[in-house]
């Protein structure tokens, strides 16, 4: 048996031990693959970019939990660091149903303790959940203080300076939905499409597709798909010189990317050889024929 | 970062580690976090199904004012089930198992036309708003055909002759290149599960990224 | 009447539950959720009671009969009878909770990620070009695994465009064609169920 | 939750700034307030007609009042609206009063608007937008009713063929031959879904087959309403095949209620048990490679089928044959050889005719500007 052969026939364990090999070394030393923003995210880094802050806060909804976490975790914390960084006041918004919540804790906890100088209260907030899930996002856009009552610790919102003057979405100036399901819908529905408020969305590969005929109609500011977008977002912060942390997406990106040529390779590889045994196999068909 | 102390993170730690043991083969590491995970699995599936069910939706309706004793008749359909342990009785699991299929079945007849055939037809229709550049009019016309086509190839009771067995050639060649689409994009989502799990082991447990 | 009763049942509740969606009235939404989230949980739950029967039985009689590999159904009974009484005992509290997050969760993350392994495996296997329909799989397959990496947009400017087109126009109508053939046959058996031309799922006659 | 919200809002202060600035804002005019139609009451749609000037507004807010209610803010909207749905904290048969004012960036707002009579919500008996989805519906039943009933007086209909259920056969009686079992798994989903259904209804004809030929088929559940029904099926499908003795209860069995522990313990039963055939019929989600990938290093003959769209490739890639889509409802019908069942199928098969013609039509009146059949497919 040629090696060619043997090769179509290779066992299922090398391929196991191959994704492994890809994915975990570039983990322990990243090689640093170039990354290329695409518009989608360069659109909603540009939107927050151009804000700081005297804008309006920018309000960050944690929609997942954490069965999508490796993908999200990333976006929401770039995203909290970049509003950080402009100094644009930020409130986090522990989500829509409860299994978010303690997601959205960790992405705030973890990215403010990088912000020393900033101060809870007056450069950012944290709402926790309250139930009703569309009609909180109605009730946002008429009254955040009596929608939520007390932020996440239990302060009273009136007695938080960064929202004194903010009063429903007309005081927002973009809303982000980090999210794992459909969210972003309820988000476009009742937020986008009653209040006119702007709505950008960080969503798994799975979803992004599902999106992209919003985006298209402009419907979304912007839209970071899955640990690609991600990267991308990391990417464009460091390019600007902000501080980006331990970039936990472009890490991973470079594992995906050589998953994906390794499974390329054996497409094109098994092919090859798939083409090479047949031709033999023709040609000593012809042999026995003519004998 | 350093090595994790929590007793907690070397337990998950550990069960990753017996699931990834199946790739190379089947083996008793394997054998036992499957049985933990089925174990466990059940247990929680029936704590919450007490908890958020049974509590609130039977017992507290039944039990507390005002008692809604209407629920009598479902506990009847349900007792039904134990005919089961009878050979004389043992169809009388019919009654239930009509009630909640039937139920169900008309319930999804509606929703099932709405969301699987009125939407998709109500978007596939070839309006003058499709036409407004020439790439737009080729994609609404390419969609078109292939939605044509694609619905000929699962025709079932004519037999696949002159046109309609072009057709529905041209309709396995959409079905094929959605399939490879679908299986390509998922590869993604698949990989960034695996390095979820990666950077768990390396980063939370190992401290070594 | 024992043959046809079940029958009749079946007709009459898919024929309220049928009718309930196009009456917007609270009676009608009341009536919907009485039925959805009480009949129906009910049934359910008597049905798990003989769901559980059936799972101790299995791995009861593995004990008993000592068949090899025994211990581990003694261990998936210990695990349920553990996980329920946890939850049970401190009602859903943070023991509860931290089993599910650092047992069950990773188990579920590691067997979900099997598949990256799989995916690639079938990759390999499946796509051949032996004809046409394979070929265009793979070679689909292949654009859009490519074009969703950053080098798929260092090899040609235009491939994330490229994969956004096959995602939204053949994909789409290829998906679309086949939902809507789904949507035709499953309606076309929901109704041979509640007119009773189909009853196997009953057991047949 | 809403009725706390209510109780906010009745609280608010309403601050009226007189300024020349809000002199100079005008409200919006011709405001009307109607019960929102086809839903089930609690709500109230608003109308209005924008300021001419609407330069210096950001916004309208909305104000309502009711006997039990002082006047409060309702709602708001941006300056481009002409629309809004109340859907906070309304009851029906309660009379509201309704009215409006525009606010600029600043907070200014000016005076309200004129207005409306009072309104009522309430609820309707009958959706009157769904309407077609009911009309549609009738005449689906109608073509199911007439095939069922032709097929009675004995007409023959011609199917094509499915190469995956003409593979059934072969795959039971390799089974038989190698003395292995069969594995059936009827899917994750609850007995809910129509392809789970379909998924039971297939088992019985498979499970009659496996009796004949003296074979062993084990079926894991991971619902106890499926594991029940097919305890019920295998069982009938046994008797009918005349050998009710080799029905062993033990092999229909509730396995787990997770999905990816039950995809585990599958995984589990193939290596384990080797089973000669493998089929994975009914509702499938991301486990389907998870089963088929493993019953393929198995070296099991498989045969899957599913109606979720998504799962399909995987089938396509790791399965010997692949019933797609609609095929696995038309399968039970095929392998019942029950002239009623099958005649169906050409219900379904119309169908689709009806979908193509009219999609066809539609779309050429579109272009002359009739767009009558579009209407019929507008869902609500």
């Amino acid at each position: 048996m040629g090696f060619w052969q043997r090769f179509l026939q290779l066992d299922r364990k090398w391929i196991f031990i191959g994704i492994a090999i890809v994915v975990i070394i570039p983990l322990i030393k990243p090689l640093g693959l170039p990354i290329k923003p695409t518009k989608p995210v360069i659109d909603l880094f540009t939107y927050i970019d151009t804000l700081g802050p005297e804008s309006d806060p920018v309000m960050v909804v944690t929609g997942f939990d954490p069965s999508t976490m490796p993908e999200l975790m990333p976006m929401e914390q770039a995203l909290l660091r970049h509003c950080l960084t402009k100094g644009i006041p930020v409130i986090s918004f522990g989500g829509l149903y409860p299994a978010y919540i303690g997601m959205a804790k960790m992405a705030i906890d973890e990215v403010s303790a990088d912000f020393p100088d900033k101060k809870y209260g007056e450069d950012y907030v944290f709402l926790g959940f309250i139930p009703g899930v569309s009609a909180v996002i109605l009730s946002i856009g008429i009254d955040i203080a009596t929608t939520f009552g007390n932020d996440y610790y239990g302060t009273p919102i009136d007695s938080l300076p960064m929202l004194r003057g903010v009063k429903n979405y007309s005081d927002i100036s973009l809303v982000v939905d980090v999210s794992g399901s459909s969210t972003p819908e309820y988000w476009l529905m009742y937020a986008q499409e009653r209040y006119g408020v702007n709505i950008g969305v960080a969503c798994t590969a799975v979803s992004a597709p599902a999106f992209y005929a919003f985006l298209q109609s402009g419907q979304f500011v912007g839209m970071l798909g899955g640990l690609k977008g991600a990267a991308e977002y990391e990417e464009l912060m460091a390019r600007k010189g902000y501080p980006t942390g331990r970039r936990p997406a472009t890490i991973g990106m470079d594992s995906q990317s050589l998953a994906h040529l390794l499974i390329i390779l054996l497409i094109i590889l098994g092919n090859a050889g798939y083409f090479i045994v047949r031709r033999g196999e023709r040609r000593q068909g012809i042999i026995r024929r003519k004998k | 970062m350093s090595i994790s102390t929590s007793i907690w993170v070397w337990m998950a730690a550990l069960l990753t580690l017996m699931v990834y043991s199946f790739l190379y083969k089947d083996n008793p590491f394997y054998r036992l976090a499957e049985h933990i995970f089925m174990g466990l699995s059940l247990g929680y599936t029936l704590t919450i199904l007490w908890y958020n069910y049974i509590i609130p939706r039977v017992y507290e309706p039944l039990f507390l004012p005002p008692h809604q004793w209407s629920l009598i008749f479902p506990i009847l359909l349900g007792m039904m089930t134990f005919g089961i342990f009878s050979k004389k009785y043992s169809w009388l699991i019919k009654y239930p198992l009509a009630f909640y299929v039937g139920g169900y079945a008309g319930l999804r007849i509606p929703l099932l036309l709405q969301s699987w055939i009125i939407r998709q037809v109500e978007a596939s229709f070839l309006t003058p708003d499709k036409f407004t550049s020439l790439m737009s009019s080729i994609n609404a016309i390419l969609i078109f055909a292939g939605l044509f086509a694609t619905l000929i190839y699962f025709y079932f009771s004519k037999k696949r002759e002159h046109g309609f067995g072009a057709a529905a050639q041209v309709g396995i060649v959409f079905i094929m290149v959605a399939f490879g689409a679908a299986f390509g994009y998922t590869v993604m989502a698949r990989i960034s599960l695996l390095i979820g799990r990666m950077q768990f082991l390396l980063h939370d447990w190992l401290g070594i990224m | 009447m024992r043959r046809r009763l079940p029958v009749i049942i079946a007709f009459g509740i898919g024929f309220l539950m049928l009718i309930q969606y196009f009456i917007p009235h609270p009676r009608s939404e009341e009536f919907y959720n009485v039925i959805v989230q009480q009949w129906f949980i009910i049934i359910f739950a008597f049905m798990y009671i003989f769901a559980l029967r059936s799972f101790f039985m299995h791995h009861i009689t593995k004990v008993k009969r000592k068949k090899e590999g025994y211990i581990f159904s003694a261990v998936a009974m210990v695990s349920v009878l553990f996980m329920l009484l946890s939850g049970l005992i401190t009602s859903r509290g943070p023991f509860f909770d931290s089993l599910y997050n650092y047992m069950i969760a990773p188990l579920q993350g590691t067997m979900f990620s099997l598949l990256a392994f799989f995916i690639a495996s079938a990759a390999f296997r499946a796509f051949r070009a032996r004809n046409v329909q394979a070929t265009l799989l793979l070679v689909t397959a292949t654009i859009v695994m490519i074009g969703r990496v950053p080098i798929g947009d260092y090899l040609w400017r235009g491939m994330p465009d490229l994969v956004e087109w096959i995602m939204t126009v053949p994909s789409m109508a290829a998906m679309r064609g086949i939902r809507i053939g789904v949507g035709l046959g499953a309606v076309a058996t929901a109704m041979k169920i509640m007119l009773g031309i189909e009853r196997s799922y009953m057991g047949g006659e | 939750m809403l009725i706390g919200l209510l109780f906010f809002f009745g609280q608010m202060p309403i601050t009226v700034v007189a300024t020349t600035d809000s002199i100079s804002l005008k409200p919006p005019t011709n405001l009307r307030a109607m019960d929102t139609p086809n839903d089930h009451g609690e709500s109230i749609t608003l109308f209005w007609d924008r300021p001419l000037d609407i330069s210096n507004i950001e916004g309208y807010q909305i104000f309502r009042e009711a006997e039990d209610e002082s006047l409060h803010l309702a709602g708001y909207a941006p300056v481009n609206k002409t629309e809004y749905l109340d859907q906070l904290g309304l009851r029906n048969n309660v009379e509201y009063q309704y009215s409006m004012r525009s606010i600029n960036p600043e907070g200014v707002v000016s005076i309200f608007s004129e207005l409306p009579p009072v309104v009522t919500a309430y609820p309707q008996w009958f959706k009157k937008n769904e309407v077609n989805i009911l009309i549609m519906i009738i005449i689906y039943l109608g073509l199911v009713v007439y095939f069922v009933r032709i097929a009675r007086k004995g007409k023959k209909i011609f199917l094509r063929r499915i190469p995956g259920l003409d593979a059934l056969e072969e795959a039971v009686g390799r089974a038989t031959e190698m003395g292995k079992p069969i594995l059936y798994v009827p899917g994750i989903w609850p007995m809910d879904e129509i392809g789970t259904i379909a998924a039971m209804n297939i088992l019985k004809p498979v499970s009659k087959k496996v009796a004949q030929y003296e074979s062993r088929i084990i079926v894991p559940c991971i619902d106890p309403i499926v594991m029940n029904v097919a305890q019920q099926t295998v069982k009938e499908g046994f008797t009918e095949a005349g050998r009710p003795d080799r029905y062993n209860q033990d092999d229909v069995f509730f396995l787990t209620s997770a999905q990816f522990a039950y995809a585990a313990g599958v995984n589990g039963i193939m290596v384990r048990e080797k089973p000669a055939t493998n089929l994975f019929l009914g509702v499938f989600f991301a486990e389907s490679l998870l089963l088929a990938e493993t019953g393929n290093a198995t070296g099991a003959i498989q045969i899957a089928g599913t109606d979720r769209v998504p799962q399909l490739p995987f089938f396509v890639a790791a399965c010997d044959y692949c019933i797609m889509g609609e095929e696995l409802y038309a399968a039970s019908a095929y392998l019942s050889e029950d002239p009623r069942l099958i005649s169906s199928i050409k219900a379904q098969d119309w169908g689709k005719m009806a979908i193509l013609i009219s999609l066809f039509f539609g779309s050429v009146f579109s272009i002359f500007g009739l767009r009558f059949i579009l209407s019929w497919f507008s869902a609500g």
